[in-house]
């Protein structure tokens, strides 16, 4: 058992030392029934590397990996090319097998990390403040909703058709839950919906998604504007932080909280996770505002460091008045997505969304050439949505079968849905190849001929 | 070694990553692009690395020494387990991919699934929750599901005074009433108080068992009884599984849910804080209720559950399904170990706990008598009169190679010190680490405070001055005065 | 570019402190015609990771590689498990980019794991003393003859026809131009051949193999005593280090000087390198002995420490009268061997070696029971020669196009020798699974119908 | 932090990896089974992560900061580079599969070896040398072997004294007799010197250019015009190539061989002293004799050609091809920086040295006047009277938070400080390390010796006793007697 350095005369002195005859007499504590006398012997024995690493490439061998075909998935999670030196780095032992930075001083790395995160996070949002990490996306909008709610003593928040559904569905369990209430419009892929006719005095907040989950860029400027009128905050959810490189930020347009999505920056896919929430606001409502936070001060000496600050909004010492039950963070997840953004930086990251934005603009112009198939949006960043004249969800799987990997069918996030059926989302990114992209018009022509 | 912050090193124009010229296109963003630079820095690629690299060594980690962190667990992190999670056909997986072309994944996910269950002997088990609080809300919101489910709108949940700070946030997060329990003199559930709490009101109770003084609630069964009596729920904080998995199933001990922290019983890494994960155990009465999506077997092979419209489901916690990155390393490491393995690891985690207790009962003072489980307990009372606080006497183990124990927690006991070495320490390291801690209590004793008030000396950063960074917070680098000025 | 820091405008900010007006002119002193003007327009620009990888994977495409095949090959360089913790630890920065450690206050690390290394390597071989690596098997064993004739003033090794060819031609090749003379039998598969009788007063040593290339385990105690009664050294190379986890080591059999391939622990085939020669020899040899040392000293504060030390053999400081022209050694792959077999230590080693041998000796049984295969030789490690009834080149390429690699045809090392043209070398490691073996089995019939 | 050696942490019985249990077999060993155990200590794995953790922190790299020996081009080693190297399909390739096998392998050779002749304008390359040492090695034998086949048995080599050790020692293991070549007061080699030991029994020259002072030889075609007249043929050593990659082809200036250290041109890692690579440039003359085994373009693609049976061919210099996992390393730098790339590194090299030079002119030494190629050198002339050393100087860079310039290299400057910066350091980074190198000299020069006596204070071990190491040999770790007794 090669993790455990204890031998077996190391036990024997031990227990000498404690004074008890054996490991199983310092459980004299559990009731006997309970205690078990042998390893359980419906679960097999302890295995070296060889043999765990075949079982786990036999899972592996029986998927498709996004790497090893033409792949056009999106729908809140992005292939990109992730720099190998990201990878490296968050593999430093320092960096992976270190705890919470409770103890600034045997931490700094970690800490100034995180503050560095923070201040990346609050720039590409175009906002005040960020927080250092939240679980991913979703609980981050979500905790959002919450924190409007307790900054406008309202109970009700307006969700556009636009959110993201698995967006949309985590903020409805809490709202159960919690008790406060959720409306929202049908989803409407080619805009339209008109979310302050739902506002009211109880209304705390608006949620729209940026771009939306049909891949349309839209202008909330005029929204926030009418949703401050109400009293009510306006909260922006971005599932593809890269097209921040592009976009004019939601700070821009009046977001009073952001919301994202971080997988993008330095994240494998990963099958849904772990990924990174990223948690901007204003000033004004940062002790409102839940998670972690590295803030900078000085130490015994007057050098600049860095600590976790502003903790007292926090559970370990709030308990049940803290801003959030979240204790954990997506430390390792956003330190990968600093250190990709760090080697992008400005100019890196401008290219990227241009490179993204320029394959999906291609590759929309050649799939809309094909018939039985209708682009729904005319601005959209590095996703949009298309209309078959099949079901979708029935011609991915067809291109499933020909080892292409052709988007995300709406029918997958909104089921039972007829009118919805035939939509398609699509993205491009910069890993996408033209041989790609003909593959991918190739097997459209084919399945829906 | 100073390290200015990535901002201070700009240079304008350059970046450390070379991307493929952008092809001739038109722009459909709708007047909506960004108008302003974002205001990154530019680096260049040994920059980055020697930046991170700097940074990384003014950490302390697992790594490098005993980590004797309490409640937090830090053990062995195998990089077995770091490479089969990159392993391409598992990293490269997208969400929402076919279900056809996944086959292997949701088979990774029912692997783990079996061996959770399996050892804790629960019937079900939710595999979303992305870290223990978050288990933890899952666990509270299926009780809540059920109570529902029979229109029973219950309102308090009884959460020991000894509980981690998670357990009263995330009952009130759920809209639940907090009623704390106190502890008996031996740090365990003071069982009348339990039971004089409880009524027709009680949705249920959250007990960390091993209990976070270390100890495990002997009286668990009878407090499991009681709370079904009233028609209530039992919420097991799992966090200390570490200790008993492979020798004790929670399924045993009448649990109804409980949450695993994969980076505590299962050495997924912490990683300066998370990625977590959080999957919830159930038992039969719960099971129907737990949270979407999760994995069945369909007549096509495995599917995956994403849709209970009408159904029991409470509903959906997580962007999408769980932390898969984790299951994987978890997994390898639960296959590594084995049934058996499993067990010798928390037996020595136990071991390695208590020879800590032994090797310093006599010189530090424990909070409680007798032995314990994967933790050892001590109050203050050994530095009574010394003007040593329990604080500097953690920090003065920094400049010793260490990592401080856990201080100050549980709240139940006075200055309480919290050791957990683990089960991945040596006997050498341990005596080498009792060694150290006799020496500082011997020199707390002997007078020498000033030593202790100025630790750690050798430290990147002396102590810091936490209270002004919450008086006056920054929280964002911004430029300086005479740059911003000049642009 | 992204390993460039310098931007334009630093450029001219550092061109005008030192007096130049351009990069150009700091190539003042190059001849004007033999000075490029422009980049090389031959050859292709600047690209970035995306495309590179791409480039990268594609050459690896086109191999048939031995991880994602049954594989049995040896004859020099094994496939065997390498735990991923060494993987990760010599991937370390400190370690990988870090130089010959000439400073030892700030190289440390590289001496204590040279050291650990150098003693690891004398107790597997039985010597006294061992250096701290070399290129490769091969070149220890040239450098070994080359001390030999230095120690004995004589100018002549005797070859085995059991050593592995290209060790032979290395040795032959600097025989060639230093001036020394080597002779050797015929290769004799099955054994048999008398070095004695080529042994004479000018013999500075004999070079046997250990196993020998086909495998064969043979006992050379009675050789060396032999060997020592003519005043010539008895050199033993060993191209399986992991066999003496469970044989007899040379040193224990009398040789004077051990010299050995490492790759087995810790590094991958890799096609042939980089690997890591290991070389040990008796205390007496050892000012004679090539070869970087890491050396056990004090420092200032009376403190254990290392540091290089005898550098006087060496190049650097004896120029055209050092030991041997060597200057780089083979640091990383020397960690990854120490990193291994630190994992293993004795008990693991020694199940490892079992394994191979239950391997080999399971692998030869099937296969010796087909017709048209018989085992050449009745001893060995986890290697072993058989006959096979066709040309073992043929049969070779015939298994991989069924994607099995068999093994190495005794022709690919001697070409052109009918009597060796039907003999195949076929290796079994830890790495082997029953599915394998019975691969090619199977295969191996069909080939041979 | 002190950490024992491994030896010291044995546990008897104790290992890091768990194998699968051996099947019942018959033993073959001949009666040659191991009778004793080996002597190697047994560890679990979280030891020995912690052990080559520690050790890694004991050391100064290029990740760390700036690393400015000269002669030994510490550049920044990408990441990309090491991935790409580990990619299945190459790293698992067997030297001795079927050529059909490895058609991709063979053509990566192929396209690195396409670069080295284009860059260095020359027709021909030997790929197997295992690193620069082992190229010269291969050079010179080549030249040998030209000669041989000519008949011509010349004696001598002419070496300048700056030369790199290898250069006379490569010379004098071929058989050759090696006629130092003194330098110029310019730094250079001193052509009339040089023309007046040219003779017919002159097999060739071996010189560094740019030299070892840092300094383009501006008399090399005129050298190699003269070599060449005498019927003999120039080496040239390419350590230095970095700093004309791009912008001069050694083919037009008359080399017949040059070594291209991979490490230091293209980037591979030092680590820590190998391994290395040193593929050989041949011209025309030379090419046939290039040593096995090479690459050829084959009906059926590409071909490895092992045996040269009455062939030209001069031998075999390793066991295998070459080192394989260096040239994908240096392949994937080469397309990384590309043509244009590449002639800006050379030239930001050649840039950041003269940076330094100019930083430091006035308070340091410059051996030589005016500008230099891509490292700067000093001599010691600026700490005269002083008391310090070049050694204490340099000693005392390493608490300032960097590695030592090179010292007393080349020789023929008195004390010499080599330093090269090359192109991955920014002008940030060089602006600071100027700003030290002065601080120190304007310190040694008030007269406080003892600081740099005692240098350095703050590394793990402060200076180390060599020439104890040297007259009593420790080589290995033995047992304590008291140990070895008690067994």
């Amino acid at each position: 058992m090669r993790y455990l350095p204890l031998t077996e005369s190391d036990r024997r002195a031990m227990l000498a030392k404690i004074g008890v005859p054996s490991i199983d007499s310092l459980y004299a504590d559990v009731p006997p029934k309970a205690l078990l006398k042998a390893p359980i012997a419906e679960l097999p024995n302890h295995q070296g590397e060889i043999e765990v690493e075949r079982q786990m490439q036999a899972f592996a061998n029986q998927n498709l990996g996004t790497a090893s075909c033409p792949s056009f998935l999106g729908a809140g999670a992005y292939r990109h090319h992730v720099p190998a030196t990201v990878d490296y780095l968050i593999q430093r032992g320092e960096f992976l097998t270190s705890y919470t930075p409770y103890q600034p001083e045997v931490t700094q790395g970690t800490l100034q990390y995180l503050f560095e995160f923070q201040t990346q996070v609050a720039l590409l949002t175009g906002m005040d403040v960020a927080n250092a990490s939240m679980y991913d996306g979703a609980s981050s909008t979500c905790e959002a909703v919450q924190m409007a709610n307790r900054i406008t003593r309202r109970k009700k928040a307006v969700i556009s058709g636009g959110l993201h559904p698995h967006y949309h569905e985590v903020i409805a369990t809490l709202a159960k839950f919690t008790g406060f209430d959720i409306v929202s419009p049908q989803p409407a892929p080619q805009g339209g919906e008109d979310l302050m006719a739902m506002v009211d005095k109880d209304t705390s907040c608006i949620v729209v998604q940026y771009p939306d989950v049909f891949g349309h860029v839209r202008d909330y400027t005029k929204l926030a504007e009418a949703a401050h009128a109400a009293g009510a905050l306006l909260i922006v959810a971005v599932t593809e932080i890269i097209s921040l490189g592009l976009l004019t930020p939601p700070g821009e347009m009046g977001a009073d909280i952001v919301t994202a999505e971080g997988q993008s920056l330095g994240n494998p896919l990963g099958f849904g996770g772990p990924y990174v929430g990223l948690f901007a606001t204003r000033d004004k409502y940062l002790r409102q505002m839940p998670g972690r936070l590295a803030g900078q001060t000085v130490d015994a000496e007057g050098r600049r460091g860095w600590v976790l600050t502003l903790s007292t909004r926090e559970q370990h010492i709030r308990r049940e008045k803290a801003t959030s039950n979240i204790c954990t963070n997506s430390g390792l997840c956003a330190l990968a997505f600093t250190i990709h953004l760090s080697l992008l930086g400005e100019a890196g990251l401008r290219q990227l969304a241009e490179l993204n934005h320029a394959a999906a603009w291609r590759l929309a112009d050649r799939l809309s050439a094909i018939d039985g198939v209708e682009l729904q949006i005319a601005q959209f960043f590095n996703e949009f949505t298309v209309k078959l004249s099949k079901p979708a969800a029935q011609v991915v799987e067809d291109l499933a079968q020909r080892r292409i990997l052709g988007g995300v069918p709406v029918s997958r996030l909104w089921p039972g849905r007829p009118e919805l059926e035939n939509l398609l989302l699509v993205a491009a990114t910069e890993t996408v190849t033209d041989d790609d992209m003909a593959a991918l018009e190739t097997a459209l022509k084919e399945v829906l001929r | 070694i100073e390290e200015p912050l990535i901002f201070e090193q700009d240079a304008s124009g350059r970046t450390a990553v070379d991307l493929p010229a952008v092809p001739e296109h038109q722009e459909r963003l709708g007047g909506l692009k960004r108008k302003q630079a974002v205001g990154l820095p530019g680096l260049s690629e040994p920059q980055v690395v020697r930046h991170y690299t700097k940074l990384s060594q003014k950490n302390f980690a697992i790594d490098m020494n005993v980590y004797p962190l309490g409640s937090c667990t830090m053990k062995h992190n195998p990089r077995l387990n770091e490479k089969v999670a990159r392993l391409p056909g598992i990293a490269d997986l997208h969400p929402l991919q076919p279900i056809s072309t996944v086959q292997g994944a949701l088979a990774l996910i029912d692997r783990l699934a079996h061996w959770l269950k399996t050892l804790t002997n629960m019937p079900a088990v939710a595999m979303s929750p992305a870290a223990g609080a978050h288990g933890e809300l899952c666990g509270i919101m299926t009780i809540r599901a059920a109570l529902l489910a029979k229109g029973d709108a219950r309102k308090r949940i009884l959460v020991p005074e000894s509980a981690h700070g998670t357990n009263p946030a995330t009952a009130a997060a759920c809209g639940y009433e907090v009623d704390p329990v106190p502890a008996d003199e031996r740090g365990r559930v003071d069982l009348a108080a339990f039971k004089a709490k409880l009524g027709p009101d009680v949705a249920g109770t959250m007990i960390t068992n091993p209990n976070t003084c270390g100890l495990f609630e002997n009286d668990i069964i009878d407090i499991a009884d009681a709370i079904h009596a009233v028609g209530g729920y039992f919420y097991c904080d799992g966090a200390n599984f570490n200790a008993i998995v492979g020798r004790v199933r929670p399924g045993d001990l009448g649990v109804d849910a409980m949450h695993i922290n994969l980076h505590k019983t299962f050495s997924t890494p912490h990683g300066g804080g998370g990625p977590g994960a959080g999957p919830v155990v159930l038992s039969a009465a719960l099971a129907p209720y737990a949270p979407l999506p999760y994995v069945t077997h369909g007549p096509n092979g495995f599917d995956l559950k994403e849709q209970d419209e009408g159904g029991t489901a409470f509903g959906r916690l997580k962007g999408f399904h769980g932390q898969m990155g984790m299951f994987t390393r978890a997994l390898s490491y639960i296959l590594s170990h084995g049934s058996d393995g499993l067990r010798q690891a928390s037996g020595d985690a136990v071991l390695n706990a208590n020879y800590i207790l032994a090797g310093l009962k006599d010189t530090l003072t424990p909070a409680f008598p007798g032995t314990c489980m994967h933790e050892a307990l001590f109050n203050d009372d050994f530095l009574q009169g010394t003007d040593v606080t329990t604080l500097d006497f953690a920090k003065a183990m920094i400049d010793e190679g260490y990592h401080p124990m856990t201080m100050y927690f549980p709240l139940v006991v006075h200055g309480a010190l919290l050791m957990e070495p683990t089960e991945t320490e040596s006997k050498d390291g341990l005596d080498r680490y009792i060694e150290v801690v006799k020496g500082l209590a011997e020199r707390a004793k002997a007078g020498n405070t000033a030593y202790f008030e100025g630790a750690p000396y050798h430290t990147p950063r002396r102590r810091l001055d936490e209270t002004l960074a919450a008086r006056q917070p920054i929280l964002k680098w911004k430029p300086p005065v005479e740059k911003q000025a000049a642009e």
